[in-house]
């Protein structure tokens, strides 16, 4: 296992045993992020972020809640672009959305308007799919999110996992190569989360797609990920990146019982620890 | 100028001309007695036999008519001679080719409940005295009554109401002590008996209070330059029906000619339209001329008015109409 | 509304019925009491059987169908204009910032003023009322549409975007759908200002149509012609309103109980 | 508009001066051409005389200030009932149910063919005016206001409740914040609105005001003087709406970037 | 531990070790709750809910995604009635919101136009509380969820974690006797929660104040609750009501280690498992 400060240049991660490309896919160079308000008021979301993200990685980021997970997601999405530094794609600078991206918010942003068909079909039919084709594989969808029955459902008609699993349909269903998901579990019970977890790890394993996943829970984290990256708190810089070196396949539900899971689990932790312990109620 | 909406279709056998020619005719209101000769015309055929298939088109006002006329809309207009002199102001020529009421016509009206006090012009310093709007016919007539009266616009308060329905509001509501009005709402005041007349210049014994010679033009059918020197022929039809009408007028009583009208025209009230209508009929011009006397007056009226106005000053009366039509239909 | 329909509608017309009922025969009875002069309100039994007359003849269906046919012409043209307007301002905000004010300002001015430039551009015909309806509708259908879709929640918009939407998809399937309860209001309070654009257009101007019909009782003191005319626009407005409550009931289907 | 702050201010201004500049030179250049004939479409040099003409003198001053105290009574008046029946029948579906197509049908009404009626009630003073901007602008407050108040997030309403708000704490710390940006909205129409009223109302009967001035004018065919009244009428105008559009940017300072 | 199947008689729950008063506080009598959607199809969202509250319990409720959890705590709260059955406090039937109760929704419901101190602040000046008081007290508590130099950011300048705690600090100033919370912390870092779970452990020990609570994490339920009531799948019934039997207080972070910690935990996800494996991806 591979263990990075922040600052230090850029580990050379190996990937091969997925036999996964190695070029430098997302690279996030020096970027900071200033929310200014109407006051004038600047406020400094994220900075110093330098990250290269490879193509075929899973990278977890978890550090404490308001440390900027969010504000880095949406940087890479290309809906918000960095105050200083630089966001790039394979080589090129993001100037906007790109086409190629899956992106699961925190904020439940289903349409209101469109039945859950309607909203997992829409990312389909915005990308000029077939109308049946799309139907038929945004039931595929719903069915595998366990939605089988709940296809003529307004959003407002479904419970909160209920509408997150929608989102996921959503997401998935046009098989992105990147994909940025922001705390996509949490409000699921284990049972679901765990099934949605394999759903991801076969969708991602198979293939050469990128995964930049934000999450509270640090053993998700760690079963889940190639890569860990651990923020310090507000304003957020990176604290530290791990390499996770566990075998794949993973299965989610055991991966714990392996024996360096514990040991990686400690040492994450007590960086994480120092940073979410730091933060509020002084 | 227009010419455009005037079109020819063949109509065989019409003994006036080979052809009937469609023409827009612009007028203020259905109901108007000062304008009956279009629906007098139009009720007893004479457009037709003149080979006329007259659209008659109703605005909001004489303004409105006389702004289509100039843009071409329509060929002819019912309109006050006035009209010609405010277009003329802004350099655009209309010409009266026929009249249709050589006296004002309009009644200055009292509150009844003044009618104790109120005997004379000059008991109306410091009331308020209603008239349709600022520099309209109505303002115009009662300035210069107040000057006949030794008085200015000064020495009593002007107020403008705007449309006929509403001096009888304004009336009710005691917003008004006197007004000017013509009719139908001059009849329908007095029948309401809200007021009675002071002076009526329906009659020639009333407009010669006023007037001392030559009486008033009021209201006549206006056209465009243009329409009398390049559809001479159309100009010509016209003026012969509203003579026509004018003639028929005279020689009729107000019964006869108010029951060959259509209900439309005489509204529901037909005994207010009769009334309204004998009221008026004094003031028809009998033969459809337009004499110099008279538009000299509407000129005199004006320069009381707005002495400051130098346009009136200098304006020559005979160039506000031509008769050349209403000439060659005695022939 | 929306919600009508979960309401108990027969009680829901059985007030409104009560409630015309008390209006008019309040009105009648003032009248016949002396209280109200019929010379200036007319009387609920004479609009009636004045209404009755006209609809036995014919001529009122010809003047009903020119004013409907400019009212729902002029609506038409000045709910698509504006929407359309409404839509690309909301989402440029340069045009916005540079032309709203503009927007702003050609609303506050007095369409009746204009009488006269409507006559030359537009003819003595029907056009010219169209227009005029055109002009008013215009210009509440664009502040709706505009603030409708300013209000359109950023999160979906950047959710459609991410899903791939083109700019005529977050258009058509988020801005739209969104702005929808918006523009719907702005129908509802458009379809009477199209129709008193239509009746201020035929008494500038006109040979037929209500507006005229009204505007020639009111010179001949018809205050009974005035207030039937006036009564049969109010029937014709209802009717069209009941069917754009029906589309928006159809359109806005997946809103929750409120 | 509230995001104008954000943009570049210089340019917008430039961009609306240039397309000022291009606007009266293309009608000044086309009246001289003869394309546009002056008797109806004046010329912006006359209209700018006779704007500085009436500026030195004193009347002007007058007029304005009756036209504007009438629009602003109006619009105030107008605004207050409109937001008070809006709120109410929001949150009464069965009042909503019951009177909603009587306000549909009443916004309809051409108000000009009450003309009659509004002198008998209000007499022939401003009280008549500001009684036509009030019925004008309040249907159209009304019907933002109401649409505004249900588009309310019920869940936001649910918090506040559970936090132990009265009706009236929803009413002032839900529903007003959260229709506010429907409210302004209305507001932006409505005080042209208002104006319009007050000039119908001037039209119809008045001594004084832009209205009265506008209606003398086009009686004797003074094209000059009908745009230049229109002109002032738009400059203050535009006057008020920009002291509104401070105002809403002051309670929607809460708003993000677009 | 007392185990009670469903439909059982309510159990005489001993909650003397705490000095908590025994009488039936909130009674929910044979509740279901269905939906009609305008097509007119009905859809159960719980069906024969009978459960007898205690005051001064914690009672909290797992059960798979779209079970019915929030419906239930809906139904308690006074927002919306149910179908059929009944819900009493202290004996009398719901029938509107209740003034001393607090409910934290599963949704972001803060009120966008209130700074994060204007919206801690509300619940107090709608009860009339003085407004220097109700500054002072809400500024105690926004420090308590470490949103202390965030007084005056707007909801949409946080981030999810941070509104969620601002919503926290909004239902505790005012010191609810009931507290209905519906996934609170779901979105919160490990030693966020663990703070807010230690402070939730605080305000409800010292006083008869009784909590219900939704989680999908038993390990909490457990660790916080008097009670663990078990939801079916949906059309979520109650399959279970479990008695927590370890000792008060409890330190969130250490019980876990209590020896009779796994034991029950074992039992209740036994019953949980069947409930929330069942479900879906058939
Ligand atoms: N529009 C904005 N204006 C001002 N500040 C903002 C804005 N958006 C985010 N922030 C601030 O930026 C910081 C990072 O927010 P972000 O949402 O990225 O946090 P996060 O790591 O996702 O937290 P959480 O785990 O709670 O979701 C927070 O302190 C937040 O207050
Ligand atoms: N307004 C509604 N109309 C129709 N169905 C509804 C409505 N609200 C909830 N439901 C249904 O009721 C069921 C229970 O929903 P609820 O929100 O109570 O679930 P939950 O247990 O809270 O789930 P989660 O853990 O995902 O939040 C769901 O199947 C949902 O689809
Ligand atoms: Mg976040
Ligand atoms: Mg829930």
């Amino acid at each position: 296992m591979t263990v990075r400060e922040r600052g230090a240049s850029q580990p050379d991660v190996r990937a091969e045993q997925r036999g996964q490309a190695l070029a430098p896919y997302i690279e996030i160079r020096d970027v900071s992020k200033q929310f200014v308000n109407k006051k004038g008021t600047v406020f400094t979301g994220v900075t110093e972020i330098e990250l290269t993200i490879e193509k075929g990685s899973f990278v977890s980021i978890v550090g404490p809640s308001g440390c900027g997970k969010s504000t880095l997601l949406t940087m890479i999405s290309g809906l918000s672009g960095p105050t200083t530094g630089d966001v790039l794609i394979e080589g090129k600078s993001i100037r906007d959305v790109q086409n190629n991206m899956g992106f699961l918010f925190q904020k439940d942003v289903l349409f209101p308007w469109k039945t859950v068909l309607g909203n997992v079909e829409s990312p389909l039919l915005f990308r000029g799919v077939d109308k049946s084709e799309a139907n038929r594989r945004a039931l595929e969808w719903i069915a595998k999110v366990g939605l089988k029955g709940f296809e003529h459902h307004y959003p407002h008609q479904l419970s909160g996992g209920m509408r997150k699993r929608v989102s996921m349909a959503q997401t998935f269903v046009y098989d992105p190569e990147v994909i940025l998901m922001d705390e996509p579990f949490s409000a699921l019970d284990v049972h679901t989360r765990n099934r949605m977890e394999n759903e991801l790890m076969e969708i991602w394993g198979g293939s050469g797609r990128t995964v930049v996943f934000v999450t509270h829970d640090l053993e998700e984290a760690i079963a889940l990920s190639t890569h860990v990256v651990v923020f310090t708190k507000s304003p957020g810089r990176i604290k530290a990146v791990y390499e996770v070196d566990l075998p794949y396949p993973r299965n989610v539900a055991e991966i714990k019982f392996e024996p360096k899971f514990p040991e990686i689990y400690q040492m994450i932790w007590s960086d994480l620890r120092e940073e979410v312990a730091g933060h509020g109620h002084e | 100028g227009g010419g455009t909406n005037t079109k020819e279709t063949t109509a065989g056998g019409t003994a006036a001309a080979e052809k009937t020619v469609k023409v827009n005719v612009g007028s203020s209101s259905k109901g108007a007695v000062t304008a009956i000769q279009i629906e007098v015309a139009q009720a007893l055929g004479f457009f037709k036999e003149e080979g006329l298939d007259a659209n008659v088109i109703y605005f909001k006002s004489g303004t409105e008519s006389a702004g289509a006329l100039v843009s071409g809309q329509i060929d002819f207009s019912v309109n006050a001679v006035d009209h010609a002199i405010k277009a003329r102001e802004q350099n655009k020529t209309l010409k009266m080719i026929a009249s249709f009421t050589d006296k004002p016509s309009n009644t200055l009206l009292v509150s009844s409940s003044l009618k104790d006090s109120v005997k004379s012009v000059k008991d109306l310093k410091g009331k308020k005295i209603g008239v349709t709007g600022v520099g309209s016919g109505t303002h115009i007539l009662t300035t210069y009554v107040l000057q006949k009266n030794g008085m200015t616009a000064e020495d009593v308060q002007i107020v403008p109401i705007g449309s006929a329905s509403n001096f009888i509001a304004a009336f009710k509501n005691n917003a008004i002590d006197a007004g000017m009005v013509f009719d139908p709402t001059s009849t329908q005041l007095t029948d309401m008996s809200y007021t009675f007349p002071l002076i009526d210049m329906s009659d020639d014994a009333g407009t010669k209070q006023v007037f001392t010679e030559g009486g008033y033009q009021f209201t006549g059918l206006l056209t465009t330059e243009d329409v009398i020197n390049n559809k001479k022929d159309v100009a010509q039809r016209m003026v012969n029906a509203m003579i026509k009408s004018n003639k028929y007028i005279a020689s009729h009583k107000a019964e006869e000619i108010v029951a060959k009208l259509p209900a439309d025209v005489v509204g529901k009230d037909k005994d207010l339209y009769l009334k309204s209508f004998a009221h008026t009929q004094p003031a028809i011009s009998k033969d459809g001329v337009v004499s110099k006397k008279a538009v000299e007056n509407n000129l005199e009226a004006l320069k009381a008015y707005d002495p400051k106005n130098e346009a009136v000053k200098t304006l020559d009366a005979a160039s506000l109409y031509d008769m050349q039509f209403v000439e060659n239909s005695k022939k | 509304m929306g919600t009508s329909e979960r309401l108990n509608m027969p009680l829901v017309w059985g007030l409104r019925i009560l409630c015309s009922v008390l209006f008019f025969g309040a009105w009648e009875y003032a009248v016949r009491l002396g209280w109200l002069d019929p010379f200036f309100f007319s009387s609920p039994v004479e609009i009636y059987t004045q209404i009755i007359a006209w609809l036995s003849g014919q001529e009122i269906y010809y003047d009903i169908y020119i004013t409907i046919g400019e009212t729902l012409l002029g609506f038409a043209i000045g709910v698509l204009i504006g929407m359309v307007t409404g839509f690309v301002f909301a989402r440029t905000p340069m045009l916005a910032a540079v032309f709203d004010p503009l927007f702003v300002v050609l609303n506050a001015m007095p369409k009746l003023a204009l009488g006269p430039l409507f006559i030359i551009w537009f003819g003595i015909g029907i056009s010219s009322k169209v227009a005029m309806a055109v002009v008013i509708v215009l210009f509440l259908v664009f502040f709706n549409t505009y603030q409708g879709v300013r209000e359109v929640s950023q999160d979906l918009i950047n959710n459609a975007r991410i899903l791939g939407a083109s700019r005529w998809s977050v258009l058509r399937h988020v801005l739209f759908p969104s702005a929808l309860g918006w523009i719907f209001s702005s129908l509802r309070t458009s379809i009477g200002y199209a129709l008193i654009g239509a009746v201020v257009g035929e008494y500038m101007v006109a040979q037929h149509g209500v507006g005229h019909l009204i505007a020639s009782a009111q010179a001949n003191f018809d205050t009974t012609g005035v207030f039937s005319g006036l009564i049969i626009l109010m029937l014709l407005v209802w009717v069209i309103d009941v069917v754009i409550q029906r589309v928006e009931e159809k359109l806005t289907a997946w809103r929750g109980q409120a």
